[in-house]
């Protein structure tokens, strides 16, 4: 039986060395960020050995970066830290609100953006939010990094397009255009530490009249995957964002569902409960919207 | 309410004795010690719900390299009683989790992998998972020798109803002609658990002839050296248990898991053994409340006069036999008058880990129905739900439905004082419901024993046998105060070992303050005695010629003696020749512990569309007798109402259908967090006992009852819709919502 | 005094749900209840009693008067 | 297997431990260490009373390994006490009733600390969402809250 090691690379090509050798010669590795979902799978489902390659010494996956046009946020970052950044809650509201709904005080104090994606969780909090956002995950590479949209990162329950020798650096997001935000909502049985029964994330673009000329839908936990509805996206584009056009979304939302019955939900109340969160969340994103039409935020 | 007794200490809220060492990390609690040369042991346990176990072999395991000691049921003594075949399966395993083996280890990562060589084999049976399944005539057997109990014939086949109780009077058929309105319902609560944050922990430190100590995380442990000896086959006088800081127990902690692992692994290795369950064996195999089924019908006049009810109450007992139906049964109907009534009660063995008790075992379920069928009612009679109460409510003289007649009793008193609490006179707040519910639990005395050394400066150290679970030794220190005429902070209050102090039975049923608080007072009284006799020596006066006042020995009145008053440091200080050390002692078994009733009101807001419950408020009133430390009176209705408001909202063990546990953790079952509840608003009414000295009933049980059916009743207001099954969570009420 | 039997203690008072007897105390009241159904006191001896409304887990030295009232019922353990 | 050699710092003092790449701190702190204050509960995150601040940020010990420590400072609840006596929040978790049976005790305390030296004036709600990580049993939360509010007072006069 082969045995735990550990190891936290300095760099990006520290990093994808170690990995490259672990897959060159069949051993297991598994990058390591804030921990909160690997080190309790260590514990219960998936005791096995292998070597934990911390990435939170590279400095890029560390790195906020906003740009004239794009914004960068390290994957390793703890969703605390980001609470903390005004400039970046500004921008994207919905990404941050749903790193801060990872957990408790304490989660949050480790648990980053990278590290729920890369668990790749259909409940997976930021999910939603960053794929409504239109986020574009930048993936290190041994021939140099490359991008895949967050919609298309995650490919199953708890598998992704990550390579054995690769990892995730960051997510980077085009700046909201004017009269754009996001907002995210997910239902929890508690009002703190529970996993999503249902999460939507939900981005919208309104010009000066209050049509809505942009909307990205996501949803969470209502199948094996985050999906993006685009039915929803549809329903809510050329409209006033009012109460029939929520409540059309949301029934697309629901159509879109195929989620399953299990200890936190059953089919009917995900199913239900998806187009409420829906036209929640848009209600939301819109009167953010709204505040923005003639500000460009950054 | 009775006249106030102008107390000196009693009634106040000093800092408990234990309290500096709690909020700096220095308390002791189970697994917070670690001895020199210490193994780790770790248990092997049952992949399947219902099986035979046709092998179990650790011989492998014993040869690895680092293992001291492995056990399995080869080791135990043979005809082991349930409780033995709980704590290692036998030819059965009869839960998932059940302990097949356990090892001891060098360290827990090699105790771990070390379960990994222990060789089993099982015949895979299917599990009985419900109470209709259990009941049903073709039920599949959990135990072929189990025969129902208490039948006026012992039945010729077997059964999963191990017993049955039924208690009546009257004639329910002709009550219920009597009655003008007839509410029934049929109610469903899923097992529940007690969820205190510190898992099962203990480490054994037993020598070659079977003789050590045993260090545990108990609410007794003079009852887990009873027990652990008896599953063991050895002698209690070999055994000293000690008793750690304990981190909650609810109950759950009256009953052994790991000690006689840890004892029998240590005497193997002949090292100390320290054992540790994880949150997810303390889930998946310690003791949960029963789930339970019970049917309710309730028949009354237009005034609002019970002419009749019925109960029927299933309860699961797990994989042996004794659930709480008893007080289930005894409880439902114990708040009020009734003439005719007819109770039923079964015992039912189902293939999850055996009960253990939870906080006023059985009345929680039971009385949810009632109360929640009381609910109905005063709606169909368009009656306030307080007045409804009143109008049947039990007082003194009133003939229990278990028989005796109830001396004083606060169920009135709490009544009242709920009809006038500004959480009822106020408005109902916008979209919300309210409810309101009473709770009750009998309450107990038994077994306890108290010592009381005066040191050489007049200081008083207490040494008692129940652990503190929530702030006795606060309590204790207080009667003492009171009795002896001295301050509190004169005072310490010890659990002493098995070894150092005289049997008592465990922290639980609501016994402490009550029984061993009992004790203290009768030693302190033996030191009273003492003293006014080392006063008389003197001063060379006749002993009843001295009286004991606030704190010293005075002459009595009239007595022409010159003397200074002795106080309890001049005696103590002077006693190498008055006769040596002060010592008080008292061991009793207490009787006359007095009921306590409880009448809780809780607002609730539910939002439609997904069916989440927001608790706006929460009022806890309840009869406590005399509050000796009222801060720890109101801290156990408070987290009494926050366990009873979690096992209606969302607690509840789920299980899938091989039966395994699905939520084996604290993030998936549920207990409330801080952003759940707003502060529990408390109100104390004090009934005194008068069989206590001071007044005491006991407070710690009550307070899980009413809050099921308050909630319950809250939604029903809020939402138009009665939900008979617990957890209200949001599945089932958008579900319920829907089909109305 | 009266002594009163719940329901699941019938099947051994051959159904007699209630009986008058003297006895100074608990002790002589369990003796003579055992001469009238032999083999009960150990099944009483498992039960809680309420004497004249006050529960006891263990009675065994009450004093007991002419007009107590006795009835036994299940022993109560608590949490 | 083999140990690896970590060097922190534990309230102000330098400490040197082996540890299994696979351990976390909170096994190191209690089973190696004996800062015993640090509690289990439940070992995956979900109940705070192993709350540690590390580089003066609240997380749970038990989702840390032991060898992301190095270079690190960590406050344990055996650090929260100054030189002249107990810590304000400290006193009022006494002052308060605030423990029962006090297993959960060094986890508040120690989130508390974190809370109100980002927050000195938190409102009810804020307290109450910021230690939604630290689970309480016995207390039903009433008396927490209000003895944080208590050293939140005491905090701001003493400043």
């Amino acid at each position: 039986m082969g045995a735990f090691a550990y190891v936290a690379p300095s760099s990006v090509a520290e990093a994808l060395a170690v990995l490259d050798e672990h897959a060159s010669l069949g051993k297991r590795a598994q990058v390591l960020a804030g921990g909160t979902d690997v080190l309790v799978q260590m514990r219960t489902v998936d005791t096995q050995p292998r070597t934990l390659v911390d990435i939170k010494g590279v400095a890029e996956t560390n790195r906020v970066d906003i740009g004239a046009t794009e914004t960068f946020i390290g994957a390793a970052i703890p969703s605390a830290v980001l609470n903390d950044n005004a400039e970046l809650k500004a921008l994207f509201p919905g990404v941050i609100e749903s790193a801060d709904l990872i957990g408790s005080t304490q989660i949050q104090g480790r648990a980053s953006i990278g590290g729920n994606l890369c668990n790749s969780s259909p409940a997976g909090d930021t999910i939603p939010a960053l794929i409504a956002s239109s986020g574009v995950c930048v993936i290190a590479a041994r021939g140099g990094n490359r991008e895949v949209p967050v919609e298309d990162f995650v490919s199953g329950v708890g598998t992704n397009v990550l390579e054995p020798n690769e990892f995730l650096i960051g997510i980077k997001f085009p700046n909201p255009a004017p009269g754009t935000a996001d907002a995210y909502l997910r239902f929890i049985p508690r009002t703190e530490m529970d996993i999503a029964v249902v999460g939507a994330g939900v981005s919208v673009t309104i010009d000066e009249n209050g049509t809505c000329t942009a909307a990205r839908v996501a949803i969470g936990a209502v199948a094996p995957t985050v999906l993006l509805v685009t039915r929803a996206s549809d329903a809510l584009v050329g409209t006033q964002l009012d109460d029939t056009a929520l409540e059309a979304a949301g029934v697309a939302c629901t159509e879109a569902a195929s989620p399953i019955s299990d200890k936190r939900g059953t089919v009917e109340y995900r199913r239900k409960v998806v187009a409420v969160l829906c036209r929640r969340a848009t209600a939301i994103a819109r009167d953010r919207a709204k505040l923005r039409v003639r500000t460009k935020v950054r | 309410m009775s006249e106030a007794i102008d107390y000196k200490v009693i009634g106040t809220r000093p800092i408990r004795p234990d309290g500096v060492d709690k909020v700096t990390g220095r308390a002791q609690f189970g697994a917070d010690l670690n001895l020199p040369n210490m193994l780790y042991g770790r248990v092997l346990r049952s992949p399947h719900a219902h099986a035979r176990l046709t092998r179990v072999d650790v011989s492998k395991a014993l040869e690895m390299e680092g293992v001291y000691a492995a056990i399995s049921r080869a080791d135990f003594p043979e005809n082991p009683s349930d409780l033995g075949k709980n704590i290692m399966a036998r030819d059965k395993v009869l839960y998932h989790g059940h302990a097949v083996a356990a090892v001891a280890a060098k360290s827990l990562i090699c105790a771990e992998a070390a379960l990994a060589l222990i060789e089993t084999s099982y015949e895979v049976l299917s599990p009985v998972l419900s109470l209709d399944e259990a009941m049903a005539d073709d039920a599949t057997l959990l135990d072929d020798e189990c025969f129902t109990k208490n039948l006026p014939e012992t039945p010729d086949k077997p059964s999963n109803i191990a017993a049955v109780m039924t208690l009546s009077r009257g004639d329910v058929e002709e009550g219920f002609e009597q009655a003008d309105v007839i509410v029934e319902g049929d109610y469903n609560i899923p097992m529940a658990h007690q969820g205190y944050i510190e898992p099962h922990a203990c480490i054994a430190n037993i020598n070659e002839s079977g003789q050590g100590s045993v260090w545990t995380c108990t609410q007794g442990h003079f009852e887990f050296r009873a027990l652990t000896a008896k599953v063991l086959g050895m002698n209690v006088a070999d055994l000293k248990f000690i008793a750690s800081e304990i981190g909650g127990g609810f109950g759950g902690k009256t009953t052994i898991y790991l000690e006689p692992l840890a004892v029998l692994l240590s005497q193997q290795a002949r090292r100390p053994v320290k054992m540790m369950m994880t949150r997810e064996e303390v889930f998946r195999a310690s003791g949960p409340a029963a789930g339970t089924h019970c049917k309710i019908k309730v028949g009354a006049r237009n005034d609002g006069t019970i002419t009749a009810a019925k109960a029927w109450l299933a309860y699961e007992a797990g994989a042996f036999a004794g659930a709480p139906m008893g007080p289930g049964a005894m409880a439902v109907f114990a708040p009020y008058d009734l003439e005719n009534f007819h109770v039923e009660a079964f015992d039912v063995l189902v293939n999850k880990p055996k009960v253990a008790a939870y906080r006023a075992p059985g009345a929680p379920q039971s009385m949810h129905a009632m109360e929640s069928a009381l609910d109905e009612l005063a709606r169909k009679l368009d009656m306030d739900p307080l007045d409804l109460r009143m109008k049947n409510a039990a007082s003194e003289g009133t003939q229990a439905p278990y028989g005796p007649k109830f001396p004083a009793i606060g169920l009135k008193e709490c009544l009242e004082a709920a009809k006038v609490h500004p959480n009822y006179t106020s408005p109902v707040p916008e979209g919300a419901g309210r409810g309101v519910a009473v709770g009750f639990w009998f309450n107990v005395g038994m077994q306890s024993s108290a010592e009381v050394h005066i040191n050489e400066n007049g200081t008083v150290t207490i040494i008692e046998g129940n652990p503190d679970i929530g702030g006795s030794r606060a309590s204790m220190c207080l009667m003492a105060a009171e009795t002896l005429g001295v301050p509190y902070e004169q005072i310490r209050a010890v659990v002493g070992d098995t070894e150092s102090t005289g049997f008592s039975n465990v922290t639980g049923g609501s016994r402490t303050t009550f029984a061993t608080g009992m004790a203290v007072i009768q030693a302190c009284e033996d030191i009273i005695g003492q003293c006014k006799s080392r006063a008389a020596a003197t001063w060379g006066v006749d002993e009843d010629q001295v009286e004991w006042e606030d704190g010293q020995a005075i002459p009595s009145p009239g007595v022409n003696a010159d003397v200074k008053p002795l106080t309890l440091a001049d005696i103590a200080g002077n006693a190498a020749k008055t006769g040596g050390p002060l010592l008080g002692r008292a061991s009793l078994n207490a009787q006359g512990a007095g009921a306590s009733f409880s009448v809780n009101m809780t607002d609730l807001k539910v939002d439609r569309e997904t069916g989440k419950v927001d608790v706006l408020s929460f009022t806890a009133i309840q009869d406590a007798g005399t509050a000796i430390h009222p801060a720890y009176v109101e801290g156990q209705m408070q987290g009494g109402a926050a366990q009873g408001l979690g096992w209606a909202l969302n607690e509840e063990y789920i299980y899938d259908k091989d039966g395994v546990l699905e939520n084996a953790g604290f993030l998936d079952y549920r207990i409330p967090v801080a952003s759940d509840l707003p502060m529990i608003d408390t109100q104390i009414i004090e009934v005194p006992n008068p069989r206590h000295p001071y007044g005491v009933r006991g407070v710690g049980e009550t307070p899980i009852v009413a809050p099921l059916a308050a909630a319950a009743n809250a939604i029903r207001d809020a939402t138009g819709v009665r939900i008979n099954d617990l957890p209200l969570s949001p599945p089932n009420i958008l579900a319920q919502l829907d089909n109305a | 005094m009266k002594v009163v039997f719940p329901d699941h203690l019938l099947q051994h008072t051959g159904g007699e749900r209630e009986v008058e007897l003297l006895a100074v105390n608990f002790r002589e009241l369990l003796l003579a209840l055992d001469e009238r159904w032999p083999g009960i006191e150990e099944v009483l001896a498992k039960c809680a009693v309420a004497i004249d409304g006050q529960i006891y887990q263990d009675a065994f030295l009450e004093p007991l008067h002419n007009d107590s009232e006795i009835f036994f019922m299940q022993r109560i353990e608590g949490g | 297997m083999s140990k690896v050699q970590i060097t922190s710092s534990i309230n102000g003092e330098s400490v040197e431990f082996l540890c299994e790449p696979q351990q976390s701190l909170m096994e190191i702190l209690r089973e190696e260490l004996g800062r015993m204050g640090t509690k289990e509960g439940c070992a995956t995150g979900d109940c705070g009373a192993c709350s540690v601040l590390v580089d003066s940020r609240l997380v749970c010990s038990c989702l840390i390994l032991a060898v992301e420590a190095e270079g690190k400072e960590i406050t344990t609840i055996e650090g929260i006490a100054g030189e002249d006596g107990l810590h304000p929040i400290q006193q009022q978790f006494l002052e308060h009733a605030a423990l029962q049976c006090g297993i959960c005790t060094p986890g508040f305390i120690v989130a508390t600390k974190a809370l109100l030296d980002r927050n000195p004036d938190p409102d009810e709600e804020t307290i109450r969402y910021w230690l939604a990580g630290n689970l309480c049993r016995c207390t039903g939360y009433d008396k927490i809250i209000r003895a944080v509010q208590g050293a939140a007072k005491e905090l701001a006069h003493q400043a």
